[in-house]
């Protein structure tokens, strides 16, 4: 079911800063954001929490480290104990490098997934632009239009903001899908 | 550049007063574009190099090692010197990205796609090596990896320093990879959004796994970026804490050293930053990124090298005095040999370029001219080459009983192969820079308005939105 | 288990003809499959594999008939006697399904007492070498033996007939020659390429009878040799070195060492192995003997002596020594001048040597040669008063110093005939040529002393057309023997004449009949005056350097020169392989501006003939004075193609022929003087060690007589960080732990073990190339390290520097380093303390080699060809043939472990000590190594270990080799103290 | 969807792949490249074990002799058939048929080349002697331990999947019987003890 977004096309960022700020405290609900760089503070001034994929990070992280140090005690001591060199069969400062190795690779390929299902991306994802230039240098602003939205106040501040653009869309409108374009 | 706002600590990131818009343009404007005679040339120069390296392998791992010029004393020498050097150049990469991130270094958004890329291609070289020179690669391949098998099973050696570097190598790549890949996947969105052509649409379309630019993505992406930063940065200290440990944990005099692991990083970074200067002065001059690969960008990377290169001097003098200072006789010896034997040729040879080079960047005016830092760079390359050289030849070439000391000469097998991860480098280079955004753009506007004039900037009250600007 | 072997192990119905034509298709199957692991199956096997995804089908044929005595798949010893030389070691032959896999000393030959030295070793070499002749030939047409024995025997009785031999000593064979002779007619002209008929010649002088004494070094006391490498090459190196070990070997609770003197121009083993090395150049040999028997005499009886350059205070030494040693004393010469050995005659009779340590009654009979009647075939030749020249066993055309007019001499006799196993210089003259059995496939006997009378048999059936030798006379002599089985024929004389009674089965189960103590001889008495008044005592004199001509110990007289294990041993004192070298003293290679390597070239004239040979030099210290050593035995161009050095063959002909035939230089009885000089290019010798100084470390431990008396631990002393500061605990072994002990007092540096080791483990031969790229593979090498003046620290310019060895081969270290480095356990410690490599795990990252301080592992840097198929049969079953890229290295003979332990489970016992013996163990002539079970409280290396003198080498890394060592003695002064205070010997 | 369906995939294989991988390593029955449990290739006379071993009972060592004795359990020679076969001629048409194969080779010298059944790599050195004879301080192992029942097997068969697993695995069992009981040898588990 589209939702109805009320969108304002910025050129700055520091507009869209300032945009975002007000609409929040004129008690818009911020559909989304669209930047093409990472706007330093915006994601807070959205009000969204910090992101949870750091403790992705960390489980997984000790996972690999308890995977990599039951599969070494497993390999080198229980499954066949061989003297290698006249060292123990359980030489743990050998283990150091490859559970180091081990937590940051699991740790790490797992952070990857978590971003990727965080974001819901995959290869093949059709991204629903809502303007083309949003990953080249316009920055949009879609406010939902629900029971909080204000046309007329929404509009004012866009163009406080020196809004380029407004625009009627909904969360579904794809600008080149609608311009006829593949993607 | 008039000198009316501009900011008094720092010169600007970005030159020449771009707009966003033209910094999308100029990135994308040269992959988009039909590719110029001039990188077609380096292209096919660099693909052929490397198929001369792919076929001087293919003919070494048919008939055998004995192609090269090892004997029964000297078991390694290009080969690891080669992988050690090209480990090495791989790092300067994802301490760029990863150290410099976490550092809040903003000078490093211009450079640092092409150091990562650097990195990958440089851990594919490198990878090559620990492959090629095994006796029987078909079967170390496997072999090494820890999985069930039906031989009792017979496990592989977790105490073993090649093992680690199995792992140490493997993961280093595939977090560098995985690094460089969430880096791209917003501004591979760029030019897929710019693209007209179905097949460019597509590919960029996949490569940018439906990226749109949400802020709600951009909040998990900047965490998910931040969190590899601090993964790559111990990550990188450990691979060539490992890969020193090859030789650390041996008992042949000259290896069996505890100051390697420090040294061997110092020595990465030295020889890394030394190689991405190299590469961006050509980049810079070739494909007109003076802009965006400022004087003053590679000042920073001079003090660096300047850094490094004492420290590893510095190294190197520690060495001699732990010996003297042991008391062993074959350690002794070992360190003599070192400056005075068959070998003192290629130690002079790395004491000349890593130590004695640098330190012409003291000098402000040289640190600051391109040519002088291209000449110096080249020399740390070499340098750290003979480096890694003479660690591993020496050491071996004269060890305990003198009944096995030997010689050992390389043989043409050895040097085009050499020359053939060149190529293969290159090669990967040259199709990096054509397919994917060579610079860092999604982020370089991030801080293009850095030590800019406030130019379009309406209301004061944002002016100063990033922290950073005012804590610098 | 002896048994003797039948001529027909496998049964008459089988049809297939020559080689055993299953283990023919076995090789080819092996060689074709390339990056395989191949080894020689055992058994009946013949295999075609048809690649599939499927199973592959092997082939797999049964006997036609059940053997008794043969099982398939184990190895049967058979006692033979060894042919390599005519000192006639007896040896115990291994042979597994039907084919000899190695030679082993036979332990309870009273000549070599388990001993057997690299030449012995290497026959295999010769047996299963494909260049051999195949069938007889005219000329190099083959021809049917019907047509060669009626063109020979119609030759023969033509009269002006000559028979000319190498040494034949056995009692049948010489009957048989006899027979030969006296039916058609022929002389017999027997000569030795490396002679000692002066001996002989001097002993009819002084003693009435031309016979070569057999010389008892276990008897000495005292032993004064005279450019006689009696370990090394000397007649009977093996019996000589097993004797002088008796008076050296510390391990027994003696307290005395035997004084070892060596006085010498070239370097020998002998040398090195000295107690006291005094240079003497060839010139001076006889003024040398001269003043030594003068002083002993007390008189000048013995002429004037020339100014020579031993010290006087050395030469009391030598005199006092012989004083003191009444009866117990031995000079034994290698001059081919027979004043000189008249002047030895005497000095031994003077130290009442005769009937004790030098034996007239049970004599030597290894050297039979004549020069006398050599001379005269020489001039009957040139006279054409021979008709017909039969030649067997020998190969005078390379060998003798004439060789080239020998060859020229030749080609005018009507009929020649050689009777030869191999093709050489000679053969390839002939117009008729009789292939003969290799030593390995015939029956023969062998008398090497008087009263020993020894059997050789076949270990396999013949590969190629070839018959015995002996068969070949009788059949010419038209003797009716000669269509007999020369077995028979060689049964039935033992019967009458050797075995007195005894069972013939019995003696050649044992391999001889010792009937040494029934030989009866009126002792000859000392015919004083045939030695006095001989003014030998000139110096010889002539322009540039002395030339002096020397068999090596590996090559010897060149017989076996197309024998690969034998030129890659290298030379135990040059370390060079492949080829001979021109080996100069460094001071005279400054003197004449030559490095080492450089390609010189030596002009001399010897007995007006003009030799030059092109040759690189090496530097080789304590060579006497002005002098060029050059080893004989080189140089072969007809022997096959190993002679050049198994090279590319990007070279071909004389360019790639390696080393040059020095035999021309041979001028009996006199110096020959040439010169050296430079002639551009840098051959570089192929060498297994390139550098022959300890640098002070303490390596190869020694120490003196006197010092070690007054402390057990002498030279030994070394201070050593405690060996239980380990971060982990010692593994425990329960059952056997195997440790092995080389006495470096005993070790002489022969390289017999280098060799058996090689042939043993089916170590590859790799050529000169490879071995000049330092890649040779040997998992057992014989390090040489001279003493060191410290002047230099890289090249010793020491001047008369002795030398010591050691054999070096995995330490099968407890804390092994290379294991811990190796990824994939490829390398791991067994249950029984030793090192275990495994091939097949193996990925080749040469990883442990690197971190190996002993450096013994060796890596297969391609695949080592096994394409000669013959060749292939010298393989052991027992061992895995190594593929390309994978690491090798001493495995302790784990396959004879193995079977130790297999056997002695077997029989339901204990496994007693000394049931296992490595190679490198049964090769030693010293006995110098000993292996067995240090968790045996009984054993022979557990009394070794607690042995003060037992050391490891490099024990301050804390490896704990299970290979250890015995300090060296030496009987003689104190030398300077080490500079260093590490107490090492050196 | 198709996004939630990959993520699903992507989970199961790393939750359940492990797993999947370390069960493998039980499985003696699953046949990798090199294994060649139940090779039962045709030979030239259609020979029963069932037969001879298990109808008539004859003794494995009758015709495998001295497979206590060395390290091959070697095939009879045709003598050792020709002791019986002298005689019997078979009693159906393929028994006949085969008895005369047999009885040509042997008139004719020409032998019978048969298809080996089990083979082992080159780098592997097994002795039969060690097993039939000196294993379990000299009792000895039983054929069918390891050949499984040959009584009831027609043509040579490789019962058993032959892959080092499998053999280290049964000297592992048999070292813990060993020590059980007190004996003092131990099936070796040493590299050199196969491979040298």
């Amino acid at each position: 079911m589209p939702e109805l977004l009320y969108c304002g096309v910025f050129k700055d960022d520091e507009d869209v800063l300032g945009a975002v700020k007000e609409c929040r405290e004129a008690g818009f609900d911020i559909h989304d954001v669209y930047t093409p760089y990472a706007v330093h503070g915006l994601d807070r001034a959205m009000g969204l929490p910090f992101s949870k994929i750091t403790w992705v990070t960390f489980g997984c992280g000790l996972g690999g480290l308890t995977f990599g140090l039951s599969l070494m005690t497993y390999v080198t001591d229980y499954d066949w104990a061989m003297n290698v060199g006249g060292k123990s069969s359980l030489p743990f400062p050998a283990f150091v490098p490859v559970l180091f190795e081990l937590t940051v690779l699991i740790g790490g390929l797992c952070t990857m997934l978590g971003l990727f299902i965080f974001c819901r991306l995959y290869p093949g994802k059709n991204p629903k632009m809502k303007h083309p230039r949003l990953t080249d240098d316009r920055f949009m602003i879609a406010v939902k239009k629900n029971q909080n939205f204000n046309i007329g106040r929404a509009s004012e501040l866009f163009r406080k903001f020196h809004a380029e653009q407004m625009l009627d869309l909904d969360s579904e409108y794809d600008c080149f899908a609608s311009q006829g374009g593949t993607s | 550049m008039s000198g009316n706002a501009c900011s008094p600590l720092r010169e600007p990131l970005v030159l020449g007063g771009k707009k966003l818009g033209d910094i999308t343009q100029d990135v994308c404007g040269s992959i988009e574009g039909k590719p110029s005679t001039l990188w077609w040339f380096g292209f096919l120069l660099a693909l052929t190099v490397a198929g001369i390296g792919a076929a001087t392998m293919g003919y070494q791992i048919y008939t055998g090692i004995g192609t090269w010029g090892l004997n029964k004393t000297v078991g390694w020498a290009f080969d690891i010197t080669n992988f050690v050097f090209w480990v090495g150049i791989g790092h300067a990469g994802t301490l760029i990205s990863a150290i410099l991130c976490l550092f809040r270094q903003k000078w490093r958004t211009s450079v640092n796609r092409s150091a990562e890329a650097m990195t990958i291609f440089a851990v594919i070289c490198a990878a090559i090596f620990p492959f090629i020179h095994m006796g029987r690669p078909w079967f170390g391949a496997f072999w090494a990896l820890p999985y069930p098998n039906f031989r009792g099973p017979l496990w592989v050696n977790f105490r073993s320093p090649l093992l680690w570097d199995v792992f140490a190598i493997s993961t280093y790549f595939t977090i560098s990879l995985v690094f460089w890949f969430i880096g791209l996947i917003p501004d591979n969105a760029t030019v897929r959004d710019r693209a007209k052509h179905w097949l460019r649409r597509a590919f960029y379309g996949t490569v940018s796994l439906g990226w749109d630019g949400s802020v709600k993505k951009w909040n998990h992406y900047e965490t998910a970026y931040l969190i590899f930063a601090g993964l790559s940065t111990p990550l990188v200290v450990s691979v060539h804490t490992i890969v020193s440990m090859d030789f650390a944990t041996s008992v042949i005099p000259g290896w069996h050293t505890t100051i390697f692991p420090p040294y061997f990083v110092i020595g990465a970074i030295f020889s890394g930053f030394a190689m991405v200067q190299t590469l961006l002065l050509v980049a810079r001059k070739t494909m007109r990124l003076e802009s965006y690969i400022t004087v003053n960008h590679l000042e920073v990377m001079a003090k660096i090298i300047l850094l490094t290169g004492s420290l590893v001097g510095l190294a190197y003098g520690t060495e001699f005095f732990i010996a003297w200072y042991s008391g062993s006789q074959y350690e002794q010896f070992a360190f003599i040999n070192r400056a005075t034997g068959p070998f003192s040729w290629a130690y002079w040879i790395m004491v000349s370029c890593n130590v004695l080079s640098p330190q012409v960047l003291w000098f402000r005016a040289l640190r600051r001219n391109p040519v002088v830092l291209f000449i110096m760079s080249i020399f740390v390359n070499i340098g750290m080459w003979f480096e890694r050289f003479v660690i591993i030849v020496t050491s071996l070439h004269r060890d305990f009983l003198p009944s096995s000391w030997s010689y050992y000469t390389p043989t043409w097998v050895e040097a085009v192969t050499f020359i053939g991860t060149f190529g293969i480098f290159f090669t990967c280079f040259f199709l990096f820079i054509r397919l994917l955004p060579a610079i860092a753009f999604g982020e370089v506007k991030g801080v293009m308005k850095w030590g800019q004039p406030k130019g379009h900037s309406h209301d004061a009250g944002h002016s100063h939105a990033h922290g950073e600007v005012k804590h610098a | 288990m002896q048994i003797e072997f039948n001529q027909n192990p496998r049964p008459a119905q089988d049809d297939l003809a020559d080689m055993p034509a299953e283990l023919r298709q076995e090789m080819e199957r092996v060689s074709k499959s390339r990056r395989d692991f191949m080894k020689v199956t055992g058994m009946a096997a013949m295999g075609a594999v048809l690649a599939g995804c499927t199973a592959p089908d092997r082939l797999v044929k049964p006997l036609l008939k059940k053997q008794e005595h043969i099982m398939p798949g184990v190895a049967y010893d058979y006692a033979s006697t060894c042919q390599a030389c005519s000192a006639n070691c007896g040896t115990w032959m291994k042979a597994r399904d039907g084919r000899p896999i190695k030679a082993e000393g036979a332990r309870d030959n009273p000549l070599n007492r388990g001993g057997l030295c690299a030449r012995g070793q290497g026959q295999l070499w010769g047996l299963y070498d494909s260049e051999r002749l195949k069938g007889p030939l005219q000329k190099s047409s083959p021809v049917k033996w019907e047509e060669l024995d009626a063109a020979v025997s119609g030759a023969v009785k033509g009269g002006g007939a000559v028979l000319l031999t190498g040494t034949v000593n056995g009692a049948c064979a010489r009957e048989q020659i006899r027979r030969f002779c006296e039916a058609t007619g022929a002389r017999h002209v027997a000569y030795d390429a490396i002679s000692a008929w002066p001996i002989a010649a001097a002993h009819k002088d002084t003693h009435g009878a031309a016979v070569l004494p057999r010389y008892r070094f276990e008897l000495a006391e005292v032993v004064v040799a005279i450019e006689a490498d009696f370990l090394g090459s000397w007649i009977s190196p093996v019996e000589y070195a097993a004797g002088w070990a008796v008076n050296r070997d510390l391990r027994n609770g003696r307290r005395t060492l035997s004084k070892h003197f060596q006085l010498e121009a070239n370097y020998t083993i002998s040398g090195a192995n000295a107690d006291e090395r005094i240079k003497l150049p060839a010139a001076e040999r006889g003024a040398l003997l001269t003043a030594l028997a003068n002083k002993l005499a007390g008189n000048t009886r013995f002429g004037t002596a020339g100014a020579h350059s031993v010290p006087p205070e050395k030469l009391d030494d030598i005199v006092k020594a012989i004083k003191d040693a009444p009866r117990k004393a031995l000079v034994v010469c290698g001059s081919d001048d027979v004043k000189h050995q008249k002047l030895v005659n005497a000095i031994n009779h003077m130290a009442q040597a005769y009937g004790n340590t030098v034996d007239l009654r049970n004599v030597s009979q290894q050297k039979l040669g004549n020069d006398d009647t050599l001379a005269q075939l020489l001039k009957d030749l040139e006279s054409g008063a021979v008709k017909t020249l039969i030649v067997w066993g020998a190969n005078p055309v390379y060998e003798l110093p004439e060789g080239a007019k020998f060859k020229e001499l030749l080609a005018k006799v009507g009929t020649t005939v050689a009777i030869s196993a191999f093709p050489d210089e000679t053969t390839t003259e002939c117009n008729w040529r009789a292939s003969a059995d290799h030593a390995l496939e015939s029956w023969g006997d062998f008398e090497p002393v008087r009263g020993l009378h020894s059997l050789s048999q076949p270990l396999v059936r013949r590969l190629y057309d070839t018959r015995n030798p002996l068969t070949s006379l009788l059949k010419w002599a038209g003797h009716a023997d000669g269509n007999r089985d020369y077995r028979e024929v060689l049964a039935d004389y033992w019967k009458a004449n050797v075995l007195q009674g005894g069972a013939w089965e019995a003696a050649v189960e044992r391999g001889f009949v010792d009937a040494q103590g029934s030989v009866v001889t009126n002792m000859p008495v000392m015919n004083e005056g045939a030695a006095t008044g001989l003014n030998a005592g000139a110096l010889a004199t002539g322009d540039g350097l002395e030339i002096v001509p020397y068999q090596s110990v590996l090559m010897g007289d060149g017989s076996q020169a197309n024998n690969g294990w034998l030129h890659e041993a290298g030379d135990p004192l040059t370390r060079a392989t492949w080829g001979n070298y021109v080996a100069l003293n460094p001071l005279t290679m400054k003197e004449l501006g030559i490095a080492d390597g450089d390609d010189v070239t030596l002009s001399a004239e010897a007995e007006g003939r003009k030799v030059e040979l092109k040759l690189p030099a090496v530097r080789q210290p304590g060579l006497a004075g002005k002098s060029a050593a050059v080893a004989l035995g080189f140089g072969r161009t007809q022997a096959g193609k190993i002679v050049y050095g198994m090279g590319t063959g990007a070279l071909t002909g004389a360019e790639a022929t390696i080393g040059a035939n020095a035999y021309p230089l041979l001028a009996r009885g006199k110096v020959v003087f040439g010169t050296v000089a430079k002639s551009g290019g840098n051959r570089k010798p192929a060498r297994i060690q390139e550098h022959d100084s300890q640098e002070k470390r303490p390596l190869l431990k020694e120490t003196t007589l006197e010092q070690w008396l007054g402390k057990p631990d002498a030279g030994n002393d070394q201070h050593l960080p405690p060996a239980n500061l380990t971060l982990w605990p010692r593994w425990e072994y329960n059952g056997h732990k195997w440790g092995l002990v080389v006495d470096l007092n005993s070790c002489t540096g022969c390289s017999a073990c280098v060799v058996a080791c090689s042939v043993e483990n089916n170590v590859p031969v790799v050529g000169r190339e490879e071995v000049a790229t330092r890649r040779e593979m040997h998992w057992l090498r014989m390090d040489v390290y001279y003493e060191d003046d410290h002047k230099d620290g890289l090249l010793t310019e020491n001047e008369n520097p002795l030398a010591g060895f050691q054999p070096m081969m995995c330490q099968h270290c407890e804390n092994a380093p290379c294991e811990t480095v190796c990824p994939v356990i490829a390398t791991s410690h067994t249950e029984e303390g030793l090192n275990s490599m495994t091939y097949n795990r193996c990925i080749g990252t040469r990883y442990c080699a690197n971190n190996c301080p002993y450096k013994v592992r060796r890596f297969n840097w391609f695949l080592y060809k096994h394409n000669d198929l013959t060749m292939n049969l010298a393989l052991n079953p027992d061992v895995t043939v190594r593929t390309q890229g994978v690491m090798e290295k001493c495995s302790m003979c784990a396959q004879r472990i193995y079977e130790g332990k297999r056997n002695a489970a077997r029989a339901g016992v204990k496994l007693p000590d000394g049931a296992i013996r490595t190679a490198c163990q049964s090769s030693c002539p010293t006995n110098a190594i000993a292996f067995g079970d240090v968790n045996d409280k009984d054993s022979v290396v557990t009394r070794l270990l607690k042995d003060p003198r037992n050391y490891a080498v490099l024990a301050e890394i804390n490896t704990r080799p299970a290979v250890t060592y015995l300090t060296k003695v030496r009987n003689r002064k104190a030398p300077p103290a080490p500079a260093d205070g590490h107490g090492g010997g050196h | 969807m198709s996004a939630k369906l990959a993520i699903l995939f992507l989970l199961l294989t790393i939750a359940f792949g492990l797993p999947v991988l370390l069960a493998f390593r039980t499985a003696d029955d699953i046949q990798l490249p090199g294994v060649h449990t139940g090779y039962q290739p045709e030979q030239p006379i259609p020979y029963s074990h069932r037969l001879h071993a298990g109808v008539l009972n004859i003794d494995c060592q009758y015709c495998h002799a001295g497979v206590d004795e060395g390290r091959h359990a070697t095939l009879p020679s045709l003598s050792v058939c020709m002791n019986c076969h002298n005689t019997v001629a078979g009693k159906t048409d393929s028994a006949k048929a085969g008895i005369n194969t047999l009885r040509e080779a042997w008139n004719s010298g020409e032998g019978v080349v048969w298809k080996r059944v089990h083979n082992n790599p080159d780098f592997v050195y097994f002795n039969h002697m060690a097993h039939v004879r000196n294993a379990r301080q000299g009792k000895g192992i039983d054929c069918a331990e390891c050949h499984g029942d040959m009584t009831e097997a027609g043509l040579g068969l490789q019962a058993k999947n032959r892959t080092m697993g499998w053999c280290v695995n049964c000297h592992r069992d048999e070292n813990a019987k060993y020590e059980q009981e007190g004996f003092a040898a131990k099936a070796p588990l040493d590299c050199d003890a196969c491979h040298r």
